[in-house]
């Protein structure tokens, strides 16, 4: 297990539907995602916490394509993951950010 | 969203089952309410630790419902995801809703907590027939990928009905467990066609186990719970004098069996060998009058 | 006088040798060990049914039973090794020397056994190759083969899976060989004659029916929404935009996923009657829907598929079947076809690397090549032209000058990772380290780069053939290698030019909408889906069954 | 402890129980009156017929015993595996003998488990378990699953689990860990026809476990989670 944390800043504050939103399930190749509203300053945190040891540079590549997606600000992502691919990862960041901010989950 | 019972997910099932947006979680992923003992061996754990508990209503009565999710170990019970189950079984002595409805999925007990799990388990048990005994039906639904095994395979049947599907299964021991231990010759497990046969909705409802059986849907499954809110707990000694003669019956007529096509064949099914491949309405019109 | 007839002879004495164990052409079960001894030679070049679905198991078991005192140095050829016994011949010393062509399931052992020095492999083919050979240099001596059913006379029924058994009898038996059968039962008459009697000589029945594979079934349950999408793009991206109606698809759920889009997606695009009208394919269950829908033409098939049976009589508009009504498949026949009347092959591999080759092999399994490679590869001597065939050749050719042809698509379709977090795109493939180990001549690739014209990955499509350098060939794979270290490694600047020229293409350039991309969009969803599709007509194997 | 011994130390005063092989069941003598006690030896694998006759059992002393204590000894090596007791709906059976503990409850019958050899698994959460108040022996045993088998299914090496078992009560077999977690009572030593009595004399209440979990320290979120669902806000 390891457990990963990044920050991005310069993202636009958000009128989410909902205080928070959850996509996926923690099961194998696949993982959760938590999104919530919450004051960071304008941060965007996201902390993951994995069963895949070692992949911290390709988190950071597919979430930096993430925020350049949804540049979220004053929002926490957290995620349960058990090796998903970043495939699978992306596309559930996309159905937590929509159902965060479009109230469908 | 998905329209199969089977394929969705825990939190889809509730949304499906209920009455459009009437579900309200208590102690939701953002709560963070997880396993401690998970981190400790360095297992992945879930924000719900597997099972969603709440409020809602069902054709515009109130229920209190919950449900496990199958995808997080199975829907295994740790020391939280029971702990929730019981709460949520007590909250409906104090609330008093007009039926408590579990969507379970599980394994079990969840072994990297196995004492927890298990005495989490007989704390269900007993506050399930707590909240039966209050004169409220708890009612089962069974659909999941996973099925229903160890523990919580008791639990259901403590519970007013089992509503299950094809797909569903219900019993103690899973495949599995029972070839690892016994052998191939016990039970091939990878003959799904056998497990099915042992286990599955179909002979579950033959066998009086389950009380409906339903088509994948979970449109199906709301149907099917809706009319099982008519149902009134019986923890009689009469009713339980008449379940005991109905359990030695079912000894005494199908004990020497060995399949179940024996056992359907036995109740006077004709064609035994077909029912596996009749769609749930088909089954229910061809078996109807021949449930043990 | 030189002696013109040596093998007739030589025949003839096998026979004389044998003639006590036989009634007519029939052996008892229990003579098969004696009637192996009788008519095997050292050092004869045997070929053993084993094929990636039938296979001659008795025989197997019996031959790797033999003595090797009596009989030792056998040069084995056989397209497939899949059982134990395959590999046990050369373990007990039956056999020393072995051509074939795919290993899958042995591909651990064989590697170990080259090593020790126990096997000594010729080479490692794919089926036409072998096939061939079978008619130039490595003829066999003895062929045991298997067959549903025989009839007195020795006449064959080989049923749906007839599969490799009539070139391997007819290799055998038009050069004086020897063909001995195992079959599940003896009849007074056939439903049909798949090899004439005379061309067999003996036949066994063996004491269980042979092993059949269901090597092609795959459960709809397991296809995810990642398949999908890349299902979708697939479709939108090559299908309809080259007409592709003559085609092959690999076994796997990325193919299967295909398969299931095309009554809905490709339905909805209006492209019923536009593509995938004829194949070259097994009766893949999932491709039952699509059928039912009307998409599918004709079907040819290498083998069968174990449940299909009931299915495919009912629709022989569809496939090849005798007048029995059960199917006649031929490996051989459908890999020509496949290699040389299709103009799209689409399939699944381990590992890309930068050049576009691609390979299964991995450290330590000699896993061998099939059939994949007569199907991903150009067809250089093919002349017939197709609306497909000529865009792909105007494509890789326009602004070079070059004579005018036409050329096959080759698609790869890979998740940028495999289960595991293992990336499907490398720097240099695992078949190098594996030929060095192995001590093979060339590094096992399974389609070369050469040949692949599409590389479709969750993040895009790279059309290979528009590249003009090789460098835009790297940055066009590298910009759709998604997040892999190969994918990360790239030209940004350079893959966003080759998006705007269309080189790249993303779900949104195709104008794909991924939040559709979910299992809903499978027209079926699980195997029972499948049965409902045929109308109970499909007969899944028990354990692809949850009821 | 074997049985026979056993019941002879509960009920110094006199019992009547039969034994039929490795079911028994009869009554014992104490001061405030007759106890009815049924149970199993040998570590009994429980299939649908085991089960299915302790509950007719309990449902025979409901119906003829009005209030007459229960005492459960179960010794159990858990469900019995095999094909045939999940054709016939062994969980219907367990399930049933819990109903007709319930009910016994209901009608005013004490309830309570003795381990006083082995409880494992399915066999245990069917019987003992469902008992007002649960007992123990302090050389029973009891548990889900062995380490090694735990071991090959979560695919976490032995060793930690060995560990780990020394830090944590959650998981591992034994009666301690289940003392600590409050589904054990007590450990009866010393005059257990004393430790009868005493149970028997003890108030009946709600399902105190989780209580007892948390005051032991053996189950820390157990009551706080349960309570905090019981009670939360939606």
């Amino acid at each position: 297990m390891e457990t990963l944390k990044f920050e991005y800043r310069g993202g636009r504050p958000c009128n989410p539907a909902q205080a928070s939103a959850l996509a996926g399930v923690v099961g194998s190749g696949n993982l959760e995602i938590l999104v919530e509203q919450e004051p960071l300053n304008g941060a965007c945190a996201v902390e993951v916490v994995t069963a895949a040891v070692g992949f911290g540079a390709i988190w950071q590549a597919v979430l930096d394509d993430f925020f350049a997606r949804h540049p979220l600000a004053d929002v926490r992502i957290s995620i349960n993951d058990v090796g998903a691919t970043p495939a699978v990862v992306s596309l559930r960041l996309d159905q937590a950010v929509n159902a965060f901010l479009g109230g469908t989950a | 969203m998905t329209q199969s019972y089977y394929e969705a997910s825990a939190r889809e099932r509730l949304a499906a089952v209920l009455d459009p947006s009437s579900f309200q979680e208590i102690l939701p992923p953002s709560a963070r309410v997880m396993s401690p003992h998970l981190r400790q061996l360095d297992t992945p754990a879930a924000f719900d630790d597997g099972i969603i508990v709440g409020e809602g209503r069902l054709d515009g009565q109130p229920v209190l419902a919950a449900a496990q999710e199958g995808g997080f170990m199975g829907g295994a019970v740790g020391e939280v995801h029971g702990a929730k189950l019981v709460g949520l079984l007590e909250r409906a002595l104090d609330t008093r809703p007009t039926a408590v409805l579990l969507l379970v999925e599980s394994g079990g007990v969840r072994l990297h907590e196995a004492n927890a799990g298990l005495i989490a388990v007989s704390e269900v048990m007993r506050a399930v027939l707590a909240v039966r005994g209050a004169g409220i039906p708890v009612i089962v639904l069974d659909g999941g990928q996973f099925g229903c095994f160890g523990g919580m395979g008791i639990v259901a049947r403590l519970c007013d009905t089992v509503i299950i599907s094809e797909e569903g299964r219900l019993g103690l021991s899973g495949p599995e467990v029972i070839e690892t231990t016994c052998g191939v010759e016990e039970f091939d497990s990878r003959d799904r066609a056998l497990v099915w046969r042992t286990v599955g909705g179909k002979h579950r409802t033959l066998l009086g186990e389950a009380g409906e059986l339903v088509a994948d849907a979970t449109a199906a499954f709301r149907a099917a719970a809706i009319r099982a809110l008519a149902l009134t707990p019986d923890l009689s000694l009469e009713a339980l004098e008449r379940e005991h003669a109905a359990l030695g019956q079912r000894i005494e007529r199908f004990g020497e069996c060995h399949d179940a096509v024996d056992i359907w064949r036995a109740l006077g099914v004709e064609d035994p060998e077909r029912l596996p491949l009749l769609e749930a309405a088909d089954f229910n019109t061809v078996t109807a009058g021949k449930r043990a | 006088m030189r002696d013109w007839n040596t093998q007739a002879r030589n025949r003839e004495a096998r026979l004389v040798r044998a003639a006590h164990l036989t009634q007519g052409k029939t052996v008892e079960a229990k003579d098969a060990a004696a009637l192996l001894s009788a008519v095997l030679e050292p050092g004869d070049r045997v070929c053993l049914e084993g094929n990636n679905q039938k296979q001659a198991d008795f025989l197997a078991k019996v031959l790797a039973g033999l003595d090797p005192a009596r009989v030792h140095d056998l040069h084995m050829v056989q397209s497939v090794l899949a059982l134990p016994e395959h590999l046990d011949v050369f373990d007990r010393g039956v056999a020393s020397r072995l051509d074939f062509s795919f290993s899958g399931p042995q591909g651990a052992r064989l590697a170990k056994l080259v090593a020790e020095g126990r096997i000594n492999i010729g080479a490692i083919h794919t089926y036409l190759e072998l096939f061939g050979r079978y008619f130039v240099d490595l003829t066999p001596r003895v062929s045991l083969v298997c067959a549903q059913a025989a009839d007195r006379a020795g006449n064959l029924y080989t049923g749906p899976n007839t599969e490799d058994t009539p070139t391997i009898v007819e290799a055998t038996a038009f050069k004086r060989g020897i063909v001995i059968a195992q079959v599940n039962q003896i009849v007074d008459s056939l439903p049909r004659v798949d090899i004439p009697a005379d061309w067999v000589d003996f036949v066994i029945q063996s004491p269980k029916p042979h092993y059949i594979e269901p090597l092609f079934t795959r459960d709809p349950a397991q296809i995810s929404e990642i398949q999908v999408l890349m299902a979708m793009m697939a479709i939108k991206g090559i299908y309809a935009e080259y007409e592709v109606n003559r085609l092959n698809h690999g076994i796997g759920f990325d193919t299967a996923a295909i398969e299931l889009l095309l009554p809905t997606y490709a339905e909805s695009l209006g492209l019923k009657g536009r593509i995938c009208r004829h194949w070259a394919l097994n009766p893949h269950p999932a491709l039952i829907p699509a059928i039912e829908a009307g998409f599918v033409e004709s079907v040819h098939s290498f083998g069968s598929e174990l449940g299909m049976e009931k299915y495919i009589e009912a629709r022989p508009d569809v496939f090849f079947t005798g007048p029995d009504g059960s199917m006649r498949s031929n490996r051989a026949m459908s890999q020509a076809a496949g290699h040389y009347a299709c103009d799209m092959f689409i399939g699944s591999t381990l590992q890309i690397d930068l050049g576009g080759n691609s390979s299964t092999a991995t450290l330590g399994r000699i896993a061998g090549f099939g059939g994949a490679p007569n199907m991903g590869s150009d067809a250089r001597g093919r002349r017939h032209a197709s609306p497909a065939w000529l865009k792909a050749g105007r494509e890789a050719r326009e602004g070079r000058g070059l004579m005018p042809r036409g050329q096959k698509l080759v698609v790869q379709m890979v998740e940028t990772f495999r289960e595991h977090m293992q990336p499907a795109f490398v720097e240099r493939l695992d078949a190098w380290e594996l030929a060095e180990s192995a001590g093979m001549d060339l590094p096992p690739v399974m389609i070369y780069g050469e040949d692949v014209s599409h590389i479709l990955t969750e993040e895009g499509i790279a059309n290979l053939l528009l590249c003009r350098t090789d460098e835009e060939r790297e940055q066009a794979i590298r910009g759709v290698a998604g997040y892999t270290p190969v994918g990360l490694a790239r030209d940004k600047r350079m893959v966003e030019n080759l998006r705007d020229r269309g080189i790249i293409r993303r779900p949104e350039d195709l104008g794909i909408d991924k939040s559709l991309a979910t299992r809903d969009l499978l027209a079926a969803r699980s195997v029972k889906d499948l049965v409902r599709a045929s109308g109970g007509l499909y007969d899944p194997p028990k354990r692809f069954r949850n009821w | 402890m074997d049985a026979k011994l056993l019941l002879e130390q509960l009920f110094p005063a006199g019992q009547r129980v039969d034994f039929d092989g490795q079911y028994f069941s009869g009554t014992g003598q104490t001061a405030d009156g007759e106890v009815a006690v049924i149970g199993t030896t040998d570590a009994a694998a429980i299939g649908v017929e085991l089960a299915f006759r302790i509950a007719g059992q309990v449902l025979e002393i409901v119906r003829s015993h009005p209030r007459r204590p229960i005492l459960l000894l179960v010794d159990t090596q858990g469900q019995r595996l095999s094909r045939r007791d999940e054709l016939l709906g062994i969980n219907g059976y367990m399930a049933h003998l819990a109903k007709c503990i319930e009910v016994a409850r209901r009608a005013g019958h004490r309830v309570i488990g003795l381990v006083y050899s082995q409880a494992v698994s399915g066999g245990f959460l069917a019987s003992s378990m469902l008992a007002d108040t649960c007992y123990a022996l302090p050389e029973a045993e009891v548990r889900v699953m062995n380490l090694p088998a735990m071991s090959r299914i979560t695919k976490i090496a032995v060793e930690r689990l060995q560990d780990l078992s020394q830090l944590s009560p959650v998981f591992a077999p034994g009666v301690e860990n289940y003392l600590r977690m409050g589904a054990i009572a007590e450990l009866w030593q010393g005059d257990l026809a004393d430790c009868l009595e005493k149970a028997l004399a003890a108030a009946v209440g709600h399902d105190a476990r989780r209580d007892r979990g948390l005051a032991r320290q053996g189950r820390l979120l157990a009551g706080p989670v349960a309570e905090r669902v019981r009670h939360g806000g939606v």
